[in-house]
């Protein structure tokens, strides 16, 4: 299989922008373009993340955002989501028709509906969205069960804002600039109980575009390539109540990734994770999953101190989902964290430790229907 | 405008027309008649309310009727207290996921019939384990409203 | 081009109005004929791509997770690529690039729409912008319109003899449709019929435009040890292009419609083609209007600028021409929008591996399949061939 | 089996967006106002876009250089609109239209009217694709498109 590497980045902060999204598209492409040295013209391939009107208010947005990713008569497509771009972006490569491509992910959160209104079209019509089933009512319900099933604490979900909004900080693109206590947590209104406000991640904006080149050529791009080494998949039964919500699809996209990469044991080869947690306890849910600790042992995890910034595996050094939101483009966010990280370039808020190998993940639909999983490599 | 800087206001509205197929069609009609019905695949076995036209699992035809239980265990709940554009009824409702007697998978309505706005009390009634039943509504419309809600028993 | 690929494998639903069934069970009897056709199980997939035109046309977003079940998607990696109309020729590309880059060796692609649950014009109409454009836009028809008023122009074609043009491809798509046991329209009409409907949008009338569709199709891509292994006559890919332009309507020249001819170009590179009128042997054209069907024989190179009419009233593209052009009634006939691009390449593939029934072109063995999306924005094309 | 024919399941879905106009656009609309058509140069490829744009699509590189264009333009192509659809803004018939207003490079989307579109024939004797057409204002301004009433051909 041909080695695909991330050459440039480039992304938005994550607070209300003033442009118009096609302006706000260009910039970020622009920049990820220029860092690499890169004309419009020298891409091989141009890929598009966005999702159509229940999230930007136009149909086949693609039309619309055609133009800002620079895609003019050039080869392209789009992905519904911004890990589905990027990895459909890296079969290009790997393909060996195309020696780059730029991914650009995009969405204003702040020209779109609630979160809860969107996600509640995900639902059938006639079943699931007369009895107000969407994301948020879907995690609350996950979250009960979660508690109760393995005893973990309400004070222990909410020690992950606290953690995550504290790493936001020090993220100069982050939405959510606040620091929070995990009394302010508790004590914040709840939205759909168990969940309270402030476990919930917001709506934010955000564009982010990766340049992506093969082994053959990354080289002419940057010093500082950052390889894919694994990627997984998975989706589950769309009804919730098909499924266990607590042992869901996310362990056969994780296994899929960890093949991929060569990991046996991920709780010691991975250096830093970035998981998509729009829901706070969900960050716990999804490391058990991922294997980064036992089943159940979420809630000792976080305790633990282990995932904090300065820990021995710090999960959402930027701070994660909680602190910015970009709906259809926050997997690829992910990506972009992982391998700043890699690249020790993240600034106030890089990690302590060397770091080689992180994974990426990113998640939609009720109670994570559907997970990717994104392990790269310096 | 809201906003202090220049936007457009583009509500977009379409009206839709989706085709329940023969087994919605027919489950909805059940519930007309204050049944539960579900089906069962032949493969796993499992019987899966509401009915379905296919197995998700086997990804088999099921053909075989079967009349669910109108009690059940919830599995998880959650009580609903914020507001959003667009949400089906004025909170504070309860969703919940409720084992059906008689089925294997979870079903989706609201819990009712108690007093929910203080969530320690509510938490007094409604419970991972607690069995409720079907309270049907008056008017009925082959809808999935025809079920009210679902109150605790006893 | 870079690793082969093959498919080994469609399936198509009836297509038309199915109020028979919901849209689950219309997207899983498309899956459940491919992979009959593939004789394969939901367990050899390694994944699954599947799309619709845009999410307004259902109702429900990301219909990836209410159709997982239907897909056969559970436990598996999923893309969902999605451009407006071309949907399903940018579905077929993905199934391609899936099974070339090795991330798997027998990758799902469908592509759905069930059009009588929305409202098609409505609903293009949403593909505008509402800054400058929406307000005086009128769907489909009056970008189409537009173009083909345009093109007439620009190559001073008569307007009577583009309209007689115009007519027999609509009488030989409708008669074309006759042999497609999955065509939704089924009339036959006359030359007199197509030129005195009703006018939708002058000079283009009601027997010009394609209908909506209720339908789905699936087709099955593999790696080549994987298609020898299970399939005695796969069809190969052999070219692809993909292109669009600008979003504004008004920026590009559409009565030369860059984004047509570019993807062809591409698609004809890869595929080492230098005379498309002479080295294919049919065509799936994507084919909602028929002026613009006309539009695309000269952006694909079947003849000269501006002489589509002349050609189409030789005879060339229809059945027994040198060129056939949409035996399966195209577009015109049948048009589910996330489909059609996917039906047009599953049409080309029963060509050249001879499957095509009543339609079939006689030793067809070269096929390009098409389809375009957006306010005239987007074009994609595929190439296939009976030969590795 | 079922009882009666399969049924249908009817809904109205209104999702409603507020979108940012942009600096650009801003201006473009507020110009309007003053019953003035901006538009912006590419400093690259030399094209003159109506509507504005931040950046031109081709070259890749921000347009900066604001440029006034005509009042008056030449019809590139037109349709008359004459069928209904759910959610239509304007009263059928109309006439949908590109215009390249003199001094751009762009077909720009409005329409043409002021005269009667009842009648197809007399349509096509007043609109022809290259003949030339002309601003109308409204006499009230939003700062929209509409603030441009139609287009009129010029005798």
């Amino acid at each position: 299989m041909r080695r695909v590497a991330i050459a440039s980045m480039a992304q938005s902060s994550g607070g209300e922008s003033r442009d118009s999204l096609m302006d706000f598209t260009f910039r970020v492409a622009k920049e990820a373009l220029d860092k690499a040295g890169m004309t419009r013209d020298e891409v091989g391939c141009i890929m598009i993340g966005s999702s159509d009107i229940f999230h930007s208010g136009l149909s086949c947005s693609n039309s619309f955002d055609w133009d800002g990713t620079g895609a003019f008569l050039k080869e392209g497509s789009r992905a519904e989501e911004s890990i589905f771009a990027f990895i459909y972006a890296c079969m290009r490569i790997m393909s060996g028709q195309f020696d780059t491509v730029l991914v650009t992910s995009l969405v204003k959160g702040s020209e779109n509906p609630d979160n809860d209104a969107c996600t509640s079209f995900f639902a059938d019509p006639f079943y699931l969205r007369p009895v107000g089933m969407n994301e948020t009512t879907a995690a609350a319900m996950q979250m009960r069960e979660y508690m109760w099933r393995y005893s973990i604490t309400e004070e222990q979900c909410a020690k992950v804002v606290e953690k995550n909004l504290g790493n936001a900080l020090y993220n100069p693109y982050a939405h959510i600039k606040k620091k929070v206590t995990i009394d302010d947590v508790l004590s914040s209104p709840t939205i759909s109980d168990p969940l309270k406000v402030l476990e919930c991640a917001p709506k934010s904006d955000g564009v982010v575009s990766v340049l992506l080149a093969s082994e053959e050529k990354v080289g002419e791009l940057t010093n500082r390539p950052v390889w894919l080494k694994g990627y997984g998949c998975s989706i589950d039964h769309f009804y919730p109540g098909d499924r266990d919500l607590l042992d869901g699809e996310l362990k056969t996209a994780a296994a899929a990734a960890y093949k991929m990469a060569g990991i046996t044991d991920p709780k010691k080869e991975i250096d830093v994770a970035e998981i998509c947690e729009p829901y706070a306890f969900q960050e716990l849910l999804w490391c058990e999953q991922l294997g980064l600790c036992g089943e159940g042992e979420g809630g000792t995890l976080i305790d633990s101190g282990v995932t904090r910034m300065n820990g021995t595996l710090p999960v959402n050094p930027s701070g994660g989902v909680l602190a910015m939101n970009p709906y259809v483009s926050r997997g690829l966010y992910r990506i972009v964290e992982a391998a700043l990280q890699i690249r020790g370039r993240a600034g106030e808020h890089q990690v302590d430790k060397d770091v080689k190998t992180a994974l990426a993940h990113g998640t939609q639909g009720f109670a994570g229907q559907c997970h990717s999983v994104v392990i790269l490599e310096g | 405008m809201s906003k202090e800087y220049r936007t457009i206001r583009n509500d977009v509205s379409l009206p839709y027309r989706w085709s329940l197929g023969p087994v919605w069609t027919r489950f909805f009609d059940g519930l007309k008649d204050e049944k539960i019905y579900g089906t069962k695949c032949t493969q796993c076995c499992k019987v899966l309310a509401p009915a379905r036209p296919f197995c998700p699992g086997c990804f088999g035809a099921m053909t075989e009727w079967i009349e669910v239980g109108q009690e059940g265990t919830v599995t998880s709940w959650t009580l609903v207290k914020n507001r959003y554009y667009g949400q089906i009824k004025e909170p504070p409702y309860i969703m919940a996921l409720i084992l059906l007697d008689g089925t294997d998978c979870g079903f989706s309505h609201f819990i009712g019939g108690i007093e929910m706005t203080d969530v320690e009390e509510v938490k007094k009634k409604v419970a991972v384990g607690t069995r409720v039943r079907a309270k049907w509504s008056q008017d009925k419309n082959a809808t999935i409203y025809d079920i009210a809600y679902f109150e605790p028993v006893g | 081009m870079g690793k082969p690929v093959a498919i080994i494998g469609t399936g198509q639903t009836n297509h038309g109005r199915r109020r028979d069934v919901s849209y689950p069970e219309l997207v899983r009897e498309a899956v459940v004929a491919a992979f009959e056709d593939a004789g394969i199980t939901p367990q050899d997939i390694d994944g699954v791509v599947s799309g619709t035109m845009p999410s307004m046309m259902e109702g429900i977003s990301l219909t990836h997770f209410y159709f997982a079940d239907a897909l056969c998607q559970v436990g598996k990696p999923i893309l969902k690529v999605e451009t407006c109309g071309s949907t399903g020729q940018s579905l077929g590309h993905c199934g391609y690039y899936w099974v070339a880059s090795g991330m798997g060796d027998i990758v799902l692609v469908v592509g759905h729409e069930k059009m009588h649950e929305g409202d098609s014009q409505a609903t293009m109409t949403t593909v505008f912008d509402p800054f400058f454009q929406q307000t005086f836009a009128a769907g489909a028809p009056g970008i189409f319109t537009m173009q083909c008023m345009e093109w007439m122009y620009r190559f001073n074609i008569d307007e009577q003899k583009a309209r007689e043009a115009a007519a027999l491809v609509s009488v030989s798509n409708h008669d074309n449709a006759f042999d497609n046991p999955y065509a939704h329209i089924k009339i036959r009409v006359t030359v007199d019929d197509v030129k005195s409907a009703k006018v939708i949008t002058y000079p283009v009338r009601l027997l010009d435009v394609c209908p909506n569709s209720d339908g789905a199709c699936a087709v099955i891509f593999a790696s080549e040890e994987k298609a020898k292994k299970i399939c005695k006559k796969p069809a190969w890919i052999k070219g692809m292009g993909f292109r669009g332009e600008e979003f504004f309507f008004g920026e590009s020249d559409k009565s030369v419609w860059p984004s047509a001819t570019e993807a062809a170009k591409e698609a004809y590179n890869m595929a080492g083609i230098r005379d498309p009128l002479k080295e294919l042997d049919v065509a799936e054209v994507y084919n909602p209007f028929t002026y613009q069907e006309m539009i695309f024989y000269e952006c694909f190179g079947f003849c000269p600028r501006g002489e589509g009419p002349d050609y189409v009233l030789k005879g060339t593209f229809k059945k027994g021409g040198k060129l056939p052009c949409d035996p399966s009634g195209g577009t015109l006939c049948t048009n589910p929008i996330g489909a059609t691009g996917l039906i047009r390449l599953a049409e080309s593939v029963l060509q050249v591996t001879g499957k095509a029934g009543d339609r079939q072109v006689e030793g067809a063995k070269l096929a390009l399949s098409h389809a375009m999306g957006g306010t005239d924005q987007f074009n994609g094309i595929t190439i296939v061939s009976s030969e590795l | 089996m079922a009882k009666e024919e399969p049924r249908e399941f009817k809904a109205e879905v209104v999702v409603p967006y507020e979108l940012a106009v942009g600096r650009t656009w801003t201006t473009f609309y507020d110009t309007l106002k003053e019953e003035k058509i901006l538009g912006t140069k590419c400093r690259k490829c030399g094209r003159v876009f109506v509507p504005p744009r931040t950046f031109c699509p081709r070259c890749f590189e921000e347009m900066d250089e604001w440029v006034e264009v005509a009042q008056e333009g030449v019809v590139e192509t037109w349709a008359l609109i004459n069928m209904p659809f759910y959610g239509q803004q304007l009263e059928i018939p109309f006439v949908s239209a590109q215009i390249r207003l003199d001094g751009s490079d762009t077909g720009f989307t409005h329409r043409i009217g002021g005269f009667d579109l009842k009648d197809f024939e007399t349509v096509r004797t007043r609109v022809k694709l290259g003949s030339r057409v002309r601003t109308v204002w409204s006499k009230e301004k939003k700062g929209g498109i509409l603030d441009i009433d139609y287009f009129e051909p010029v005798k």
